[in-house]
């Protein structure tokens, strides 16, 4: 009984020492996995993840807080990255979250726009100008299809319209659906 | 010297950990998605292994055998290699914080990663020395690891064939699993010439 | 000359049944040109070009339509003499269907050209010469459409040792370069010339696939003329293995030289550079000539009655060509290109452009549709016949299943589609689809990952800034009531890192409150989100302002209401 | 370094240590709780466990001697065995001598066969005082499951009559010697087609157990208590 | 419409796989000589149950049927299962064994071209270690008698009489297990079992197979990295074993043309999805599968270790191939210049 | 209460050590070559892991974060040996019967890992059930899979059984001549077997996410039975 005790007080004083010393000595600052994660994530700031922001579903996924199939616009190909990213089980993504849509951009209707700037408080990516009272516009280029700006608009006047495919842009399809519209002359 | 040769390759395979010794598969069944990090985990857990088995040799044979406390021998076994695989983490947390990221819940898992505990249980069960046991621990991580790589490769490779829906992920691996040990034991009775 | 060349071989490699004969028995004919020029203004790899023109212009032939934009562009110009009629969408010589802008020209007939005048680049720098080229628009005719004047660049060293003139022509039916040696070898020369004087070459060497004995003479015969001129041995002509794809720049630069240019990397800094045939005769034409890239020769053929070389202005609609040589009534399609790589044309009114080095018309028959796929049995065929040495099925398997990570270890980009994998595969597997989906998914999601970042920082620059607003208003409030002194001063001292004595520092911190009030209330009136914006989108806001500026002259008796 | 830099590194430097001394601290108050609840239960459950080895010690040598065969008490009547290369053994092993009334009856000893198809098979024999095996079993093996393995009466299908149990009773009297063998070798016992190897080793190996019993039985009964037996002694 | 290119060479899994079945035949007549008409009872057995597994899996994964049935890839695991599997095996066991094969190995994987091992000898492997025993009762040589073997297959009676060792079997229990005497000069002498190179008929097999190689060969279907390399390393090891104790270890003309050697080097060696695709990763597969497959037939448990060793290798093949990838087009000698 | 009806849910099903979580796998594997060995360990590892799980939320709040693996560790060592002990004086024929496999529970991955993800941050009571439902999840999956290894391999069920009641026998449930299929003992078997049952885990999954999207389609709640890990 004494011998069990001294021999595993004698192994116990000794780690217990090294390892107090060791934890101080090592402690590591910051975070790098969030962002690497946070660069998977589309940016599109939507919130549909159920998080203010990709970058909090982020951090709520490097602390295990969150499952990795939650974020709709960065759609399979994410969830996929995600999975290899963190060693996880790919999972469709979850239909409580959302759908994967066509990327789209806002476009307000100038002709209704009462200028209130609503949306311009809404949007995260501050991709709406204009100011009170006039017509505010959305810089294309910088929309992210968050929808944000949607809701609080008074009189409805942004719908999102899909962003049309040019020869610039076009892919190439999955060649097993292979597509080639033959179109009749038009003039 | 022949001797220890074919206690590295019996450990390595004839008696795989994995395949055989049916050891460590948690590791391996949750860090062979990618060969990277395979190959991370395996050197760590070779590392881990070999100090454990050198370890647990000096205790069992200074403290425990010497003051008759066999039945402390899991414990303080188990203990010990908790606080070296908690020291590797640190260091690689501080060194490599993405291999760290990647390893994630594993490596504290090491410690019970049944390899780790049951390779220095054997050793004492047949009665290795100080070398012995080292080389034993050694080959066996190294058996650890191979079958790891192995795997990755193999998974990297599945991870874009047709599998049919509910085999997809965890379900082919462990079948595949299965064929790598079937392989295996092919080995078979390679250790009654040691 | 050419006895003495040493040759190197190239990895893989087919040899499909060529089709050549067919085309190559007649001369170049000229077309007509048609009742309408459709001129697509993107026409070269790189930047659309600016249209110049407007819908009823006159324009000559050979005016500007379209000025280079960017750094990698190259200008466009009206076939012939006419009216604009339109500048608008029109359905693009382009695989996907879709529509660019293009300039519809009406020729008048007379087919007037601009005011010719050579351009002495001996007298100019290589700099002018090079925007010469650009505005001339003379790009690559081998098929990559390669704005010519920046490959004219002699990379590191200021110097080359070989300029190769690619005459290997090795996709099966199309002969255009082949009848042009026959026909025109001087002029291609004396492009030649001019491209190794600017590269200062060492040598010149002309790769022409052994199967063309006519060209192979021709061109000797326009060297030694060229040579005896010049008094070196410069120009050879080499005859080289007819092997599919002996014509790829890096392949016939191998063959030729024994040198690997690898991907991604410039010819020029391994001493070599290569051109098309045509693409020298263009320079010909441009330089000594004033005349720039109008017109192409095309071989139209396939499965046609008589198959024919002719030189078409861009513009002129295939339909209008293929008429030319009594299509069969099997055709069921229109392919810009050899079989091996063309594209598949949406339609057949579509027009020649630049790339266009063949027309090849298609039927059930003479391509039969490929068998239903079959999964990869790993047989390795593939990888016996790829010039660029990559394991084919590799990239199949990973781009089949959308690991484009793995695909690129697997050197994806490596490929340069000749096709020669998916014409050996027993599977008959479409692999060059799969690469050409896996490219373009990747590209795209380039582009995506570069919009996220931007869309990252304006989303921290406002969460920023937002922050900031907040602390002013928190600082404004406190400063309101007196008690709040000490707390402003608390509050400011969080927000600015130095820290003062308490008095001085809640003296500052009330300017700096009034000062934020004045500011918050200008920024309530006007969000202040404009700043850092490109040129573009300024240019952008600006023409909205504009636009707004007159709904708001329209809207103003309906706003007056709210107010 | 300035003033305040090197103020904070002393300052970490000594809370290093403190935590150190923490942690030891903390480690040391579980560790003592915990082993002293181990060593506890160790101490309270030792006689049982204790009672509990020899129980089954006793039970494997009851497997081959039934237990009202003797009256000593077997563990005290014993022997230590040196290598006996006869028997393929390595290691010192132990011997145990049941007697009745002080009667020798038989002893129990371990043997090994090395030619199994896949290394050696360990046994327990008893031979009787009379030159009998009385019965043999399996202890250790690796033949192949569901083939060799037969020769362990648990895994043997004929549950009625295990194929061990066709030596118990038989002596060199009843088979002589030279038939100590399968039948395949010419012998008389029986082997199961497909793996003669594993019977034909078990079997000899009970040959060679039988001689080795009769040549040396008189010493063994002879020996002390607690004596060790060398076998090279007596000629 | 197709994509370029718009037109392909003559060529089709099914052609691949059917010239394979008819270079198997050479070897299959031969062995139908020696050993009876068994084999074609297997080999008949082994198609329809490969093929009714086939379809039952196709249709259950839901891929189009005729296609993929007409492809030849499940006739070609079937005839190797045969092969393979000892003449007399009881029906029962070929049965079992196809269905592991194509059901397990094969469809689980996704089918045809996407499975990691090769099925045939997971087949192989899984009943040897199941049934060790019938796995090695192999009819006695010259014992063609058709209806004893019948009633093997078919009926519950185990045959003694027509079984015999192999000669792989009998020299490794002789030298390995019975006792320390036996040499091989000992057993071959025994020439119940051994003729002069491979054991009586089983050298003759041996060459049907060579034959319809070298056809596989001349129809560039295989190439020749894997057959050299794996009959060269053979050759060489047990060669060089045999001349440093030729007691202990049997020669290289034993070990070549007995069990699965020839089969092996050219059929199974050689299943294009589950190997090596590379040239060098086919001759260190090769190799490998040479050296395992001596040291499992010299020191291991069972008689025939080709199937293990080709499993062993096929679980290596991904990472050889990563690491034997030649170079790319212009990555052979960085930074350029005329080699 | 649905706190701990989640729980049992985790446990037996949506976080099942085995089949969600691929824990613990060398015991479930090593033991499960028959019923009767299976249910024994999975009794012992349900006992190990409910008094673990109590007695570390119990301690937990005197745990340092920095040594807290050496701690869970040693206490869920003690308590294995404890058990261990206690076995072999007062249930020496089951004690006989698992022999090695109950020390091999200090290194069961499940053990740690719950220690770990849930009783070092929850309460007395949620922990031991968290435990009691753990190890259930482990039992049954641990039983199934010894329960078809043995049928499969040995035409048997209950073998064995007679070392912990005496009284009672095993089952020969296929005819005494069936030739066992060995396989399924060794240990590819086990992890085909294993194989099969995710796969079997991931047909039910998938056929009830399936009826969740019908049900959002008619525009009715799910059924509702989400904690998050
Ligand atoms: C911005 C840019 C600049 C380039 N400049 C040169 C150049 O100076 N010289 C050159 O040979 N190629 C230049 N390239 C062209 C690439 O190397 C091109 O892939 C190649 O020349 C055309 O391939 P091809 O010869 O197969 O058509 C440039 C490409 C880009 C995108
Ligand atoms: C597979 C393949 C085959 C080619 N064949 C030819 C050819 O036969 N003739 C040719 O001039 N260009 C051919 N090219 C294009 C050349 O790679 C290269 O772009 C061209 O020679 C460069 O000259 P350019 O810039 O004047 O067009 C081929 C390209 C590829 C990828
Ligand atoms: C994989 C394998 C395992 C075997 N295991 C054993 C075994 O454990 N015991 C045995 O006696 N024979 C075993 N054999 C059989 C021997 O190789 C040999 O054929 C047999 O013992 C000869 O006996 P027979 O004359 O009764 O056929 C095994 C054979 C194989 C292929
Ligand atoms: C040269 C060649 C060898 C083959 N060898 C085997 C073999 O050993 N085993 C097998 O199951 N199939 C073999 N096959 C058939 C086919 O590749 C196999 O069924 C696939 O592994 C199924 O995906 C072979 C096919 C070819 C062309
Ligand atoms: S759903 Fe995706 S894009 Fe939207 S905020 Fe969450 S992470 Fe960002
Ligand atoms: S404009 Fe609307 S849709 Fe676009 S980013 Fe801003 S809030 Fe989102
Ligand atoms: S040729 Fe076709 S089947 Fe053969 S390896 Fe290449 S892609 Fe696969
Ligand atoms: S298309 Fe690409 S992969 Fe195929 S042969 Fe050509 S270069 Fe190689
Ligand atoms: S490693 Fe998890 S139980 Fe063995």
């Amino acid at each position: 009984m004494l011998e069990a005790l001294l021999v595993m007080a004698l192994g116990a004083i000794v780690l217990g020492a090294a390892l107090g010393y060791a934890a101080v000595r090592f402690r590591v600052e910051g975070d790098p996995l969030v962002e690497k994660i946070d660069a998977i994530l589309p940016q599109t700031q939507c919130g549909q993840c159920g998080f203010p922001g990709c970058k909090p579903y982020a951090q709520a996924i490097a602390k295990g807080e969150a499952e990795i199939n939650q974020c709709p616009p960065g759609g399979e190909e994410g969830i996929h990255k995600l999975a290899d990213l963190l060693g996880r089980e790919f999972k469709p993504l979850s239909a409580e979250h959302g759908i994967e849509k066509p990327k789209s951009v806002a476009l307000i209707n100038e002709q209704t726009c009462i200028g209130c700037t609503l949306c311009i408080q809404a949007c995260p990516v501050d991709a709406i100008v204009g100011a009170a009272k006039q017509m505010h516009t959305v810089v294309a280029s910088q929309c992210t299809g968050c929808e944000l700006c949607l809701p609080p608009c008074p009189v409805d006047c942004i719908t999102m319209e899909p962003l049309a495919e040019s020869v610039e842009t076009w892919k190439w399809k999955y060649p097993v659906v292979r597509l080639h519209p033959v179109q009749k002359e038009t003039a | 010297m022949t001797t220890y040769l074919f206690i590295i390759l019996g450990a390595v395979l004839v008696n795989n950990v994995v395949f055989v010794r049916i050891l460590g598969l948690c590791p391996f069944m949750g860090v062979s998605k990618k060969l990277e990090t395979a190959l991370g985990m395996g050197a760590a857990t070779t590392f881990v292994l070999t100090m454990a088995c050198g370890a647990s040799y000096i205790i069992d044979r200074w403290l425990l055998i010497p003051n008759q406390l066999e039945y402390l021998r899991t414990l303080s076994f188990i203990v010990t290699i908790a606080a070296i695989v908690q020291l590797t983490e640190l260091v690689i947390q501080k060194t490599s914080p993405v291999l760290h990221q990647v390893l994630g819940i594993y490596l504290p898992l090491i410690t019970t990663n049944c390899a780790v505990l049951g390779i220095p249980l054997l050793n004492v069960a047949l009665r290795h020395n100080f070398l012995e046991s080292l080389l034993f621990g050694f080959g066996s991580a190294l058996g650890f690891t191979l079958a790891l790589i192995l795997f990755a490769g193999i998974r990297e490779r599945l991870e874009a064939a047709d599998v049919p829906v509910h085999f997809r992920g965890t379900a082919i691996a462990m079948i595949t699993a299965g064929v790598m040990s079937l392989a295996f034991m092919g080995f078979a009775g390679l250790d009654k010439f040691k | 000359m050419s006895a003495l060349q040493r040759l190197f071989g190239f990895h893989g490699g087919v040899k499909p049944a060529y089709h050549k004969e067919a085309s190559t028995t007649a001369p170049i004919a000229v077309a007509p040109t048609p009742t309408r020029l459709v001129i697509p203004l993107h026409q070269s790899i790189g930047g659309p070009p600016r249209p110049l023109v407007k819908p009823g212009e006159r324009v000559l032939k050979g005016q500007r339509i379209g000025s280079a934009d960017g750094n990698v562009s190259s200008a466009v110009h009206a076939s012939t003499s006419g009216t604009v009629v339109a500048v608008e969408m029109c359905l693009m010589p382009h695989t996907s269907g879709l529509s660019a802008l293009c300039v519809v020209i009406e020729p008048d007939g007379r087919d007037e050209w601009i005011a010719l005048q050579a351009f002495d680049y001996r007298a100019a720098t290589p700099t002018q010469t090079r925007d010469y080229l650009r505005d001339a628009g003379v790009v690559g005719l081998g098929g990559a459409v390669f704005p010519t004047y920046l490959k004219l660049n002699a990379g590191k060293q200021g110097k080359l040792e070989t300029l190769v003139l690619n005459g290997a022509e090795c996709e099966p039916f199309i002969t255009c370069d082949d009848v042009l040696m026959r026909e025109r070898a001087d002029a291609i020369l004396r492009g030649a010339v001019i491209m190794r004087e600017m590269l200062a070459a060492g040598q010149v060497l002309v790769g022409i696939e052994d199967n063309k004995p006519e060209a192979v003479a021709a061109m000797e015969a326009a060297a030694r003329a060229v040579n005896a001129a010049s008094g070196d041995d410069a120009i050879r002509v080499v005859a080289v293995p007819t092997r599919y794809p002996a014509g790829g720049a890096k392949q016939l630069i191998r063959v030729l030289t024994g040198i690997e240019v690898p991907h991604g990397e410039r010819s020029t800094d391994y001493g070599v550079q290569c051109f098309n045939v045509g693409t020298a005769y263009a320079i010909h034409e441009a330089i000594e000539l004033g005349q720039p890239l109008i017109s192409r020769i095309v071989t139209v053929a396939g499965n046609v009655g008589h198959a024919r070389n002719y030189q078409v202005l861009f513009g002129t609609p295939m339909k209008d060509l293929i008429a030319l040589c009594a299509p069969l009534p099997d055709s069921d399609r229109v392919i810009m290109g050899g079989p091996m790589m063309g594209f598949l044309m949406p339609a057949d009114q579509v027009p020649v452009v630049k790339a266009t080095n063949c027309v090849l018309v298609g039927s059930k028959k003479l391509f039969p549709p490929p068998p239903p796929e079959m999964p990869c049995i790993r047989c390795g065929e593939c990888a016996k016949v790829c010039p660029a040495d990559l394991q084919p099925f590799e990239m199949y398997w990973f781009s089949r299943a959308r690991i484009f990570g793995k695909a690129q270890e697997y050197n994806l980009f490596d490929c340069i589609e000749c096709g020669c994998c998916a014409y050996v595969c027993p599977s008959r597997i479409p692999l060059v689809d799969y690469y050409r989906f896996a490219k373009s998914e990747i590209w795209t999601r380039e582009v995506e990952k570069e919009a996220a970042d931007e869309a990252r920082e304006r989303y921290e620059f406002r969460l920023l800034r937002e922050e900031r607003e907040k602390q002013e208003k928190a600082a404004k409030l406190a400063a309101k009531t007196a008690a709040g002194r000490e707390k402003a001063a608390a509050a400011v001292a969080e927000a600015q890192k130095p820290a003062v004595t308490p008095e001085e520092d809640a003296k500052k911190a009330l300017i700096a409150a009034a000062l934020e009030r004045v500011k918050t209330q200008k920024e309530l009136v006007h969000p202040e989100n404009t700043v850092d914006l490109t040129p573009e989108q300024q240019a952008e806001v600006a023409a909205i302002e504009a636009r707004r500026a007159e709904i708001r002259e329209m809207a103003k008796p309906h706003l007056r209401q709210d107010d | 370094m300035s003033e305040p830099e090197a103020i904070e590194v002393t300052r970490r430097e000594s809370s290093v240590l403190r935590i150190s001394m923490r942690t030891a601290a903390i480690m040391l108050a579980f560790t003592l709780v915990f082993t002293a609840m181990m060593a506890g239960t160790y101490k309270a459950t030792e006689p049982l466990v204790a009672a509990s080895a020899l129980a089954e010690k006793l039970r494997l040598i009851g497997e081959v001697l039934p237990p009202g065969a003797y009256d000593n008490d077997l563990m005290a009547d014993a022997i230590t065995l040196a290598p006996q290369p006869a028997l393929g053994l390595d290691d010192d092993t132990r011997l145990w001598r049941a007697r009745r009334n002080g009667v020798p009856v038989a002893l129990v000893f371990e043997a090994a066969a090395r030619d199994g198809y896949s290394g050696r098979i360990g046994l327990i024999v008893a031979v009787g005082s009379d030159g009998k095996l009385l019965a043999m079993r399996v202890t250790t093996h690796k033949e192949t499951p569901g083939l060799g393995d037969y020769i362990d009466p648990k895994k043997d299908r004929n549950k009625a009559r295990p194929w061990i149990t066709q030596f118990n009773g038989l002596g060199f009297a009843e088979v002589p010697r030279e038939k100590w063998r399968v039948k395949k070798d010419g012998g008389r016992f029986d082997q199961m087609s497909g793996a003669t190897i594993s019977a034909r080793a078990v079997t000899n190996a009970g040959g060679r157990a039988l001689a080795w019993a009769a040549e040396h039985r008189e010493r063994l009964f002879a020996l002390p208590p607690d004596g060790r037996f060398e076998g090279k002694e007596t000629p | 419409m197709n994509n370029s290119p718009y037109f392909l060479q003559p060529a089709s899994v099914q052609s691949v796989m059917l010239r394979v079945l008819l270079a198997l035949l050479p070897g299959i007549a031969i062995y139908v000589w020696f050993f009876g008409a068994a084999v074609l009872v297997q080999i008949a057995l082994a198609s329809v149950t490969a093929l009714a597994a086939e379809a039952a899996m196709l249709k259950a994964r839901g891929k189009p049927l005729l296609m993929f049935l007409g492809d030849g890839s499940a006739l070609v695991t079937a005839w190797l299962i045969a092969l393979t599997f000892p003449p007399i095996a009881p029906w029962w066991l070929t049965v079992i064994g196809v269905l592991t094969a194509i059901v397990i190995a094969k469809h689980l994987y996704g089918g045809l071209g996407q499975n990691p091992f090769n099925p045939a000898m997971v087949a192989f492997a899984l009943m040897i270690v199941a049934y060790p025993s019938l796995m090695s009762q192999w009819p006695a040589v010259g014992f063609t008698d058709f209806l004893p073997q019948w009633n093997a297959i078919f009926g519950t009676r185990q045959l003694d009489a027509i079984t015999m060792a192999t000669p792989l079997d009998a020299l490794r229990t002789a030298l390995h297990t019975a006792d320390a005497r036996a040499t091989v000069a000992g057993v071959l002498g025994n020439d119940a079992t051994f003729g002069n190179i491979g054991g009586k008929g089983w050298e003759w097999v041996a060459a049907g197979y060579f034959l319809g190689g070298i056809y596989l060969l001349q129809q560039r279907i295989i190439t020749w990295h894997m057959p050299a390399a794996f009959l060269a390393t053979l050759f060489l090891i047990s060669g060089g074993f045999a001349l440093y104790d030729p007691t202990r270890f049997v020669g290289p003309s034993f070990h070549l043309f007995t069990g699965g050697a020839m089969l092996g080097a050219f059929f199974i060696v050689t299943d294009p999805v589950s190997g090596c695709t590379t040239p060098r990763g086919k001759l260190i597969f090769a190799a490998g599968i040479a050296l395992l497959t001596w040291v499992i037939r010299t020191f291991g448990a069972y008689p025939d270790g080709i199937a293990f060793a080709v499993l062993l290798m096929n679980i290596a093949a991904p990472l050889i191939d990563m690491y034997t990838q030649p170079p790319v087009f212009g990555h052979k000698n960085k930074r350029g210049g005329p080699p | 209460m649905s706190m701990y009806k989640d729980i049992a849910w985790n446990g037996l099903w949506k976080q099942n050590s085995i089949l969600a979580q691929l824990l613990g796998l060398c015991p479930l594997l090593a033991v499960s070559t028959n019923l009767v060995n299976a249910v024994s360990l999975g009794l012992a590892t349900i006992l190990v892991m409910m008094l673990s799980n109590f007695a570390i939320s119990a301690l937990r709040a005197l745990i340092p974060y920095e040594i807290r693996i050496p701690v869970f560790i040693l206490i869920i060592a003690a308590l294995v040996t404890v058990v261990d002990l206690a076995f072999n004086a007062f249930l020496h024929d089951l004690y006989l019967v698992l022999g090695i496999f109950i020390p091999l529970i200090v290194t069961n991955c499940i053990v740690l890992a719950r220690v770990e993800a849930f009783a070092a941050k929850n309460g007395l009571r949620a922990s031991t059930m968290d435990g009691l439902m753990m190890g259930v999840g482990f039992v049954w999956v641990i039983a199934l899979l010894g329960a078809v290894r043995e049928f499969v391999g040995q035409g048997t069920l209950f073998s064995g059984i007679e070392m912990i009641f005496p009284t009672l026998s095993g089952i020969q449930i296929l005819p005494v001549d069936y030739p066992g299929f060995l396989v399924a003992i060794l240990p590819p078997g086990a992890f085909f077997v294993l194989g099969l049952l995710i796969a079997g885990r991931n047909w039910l999954e998938a056929r009830a996410n399936r009826r969740v999207r019908e049900h959002r389609q008619h525009d009715q709640p799910p059924p509702a039975n989400s904690l998050p890990a």
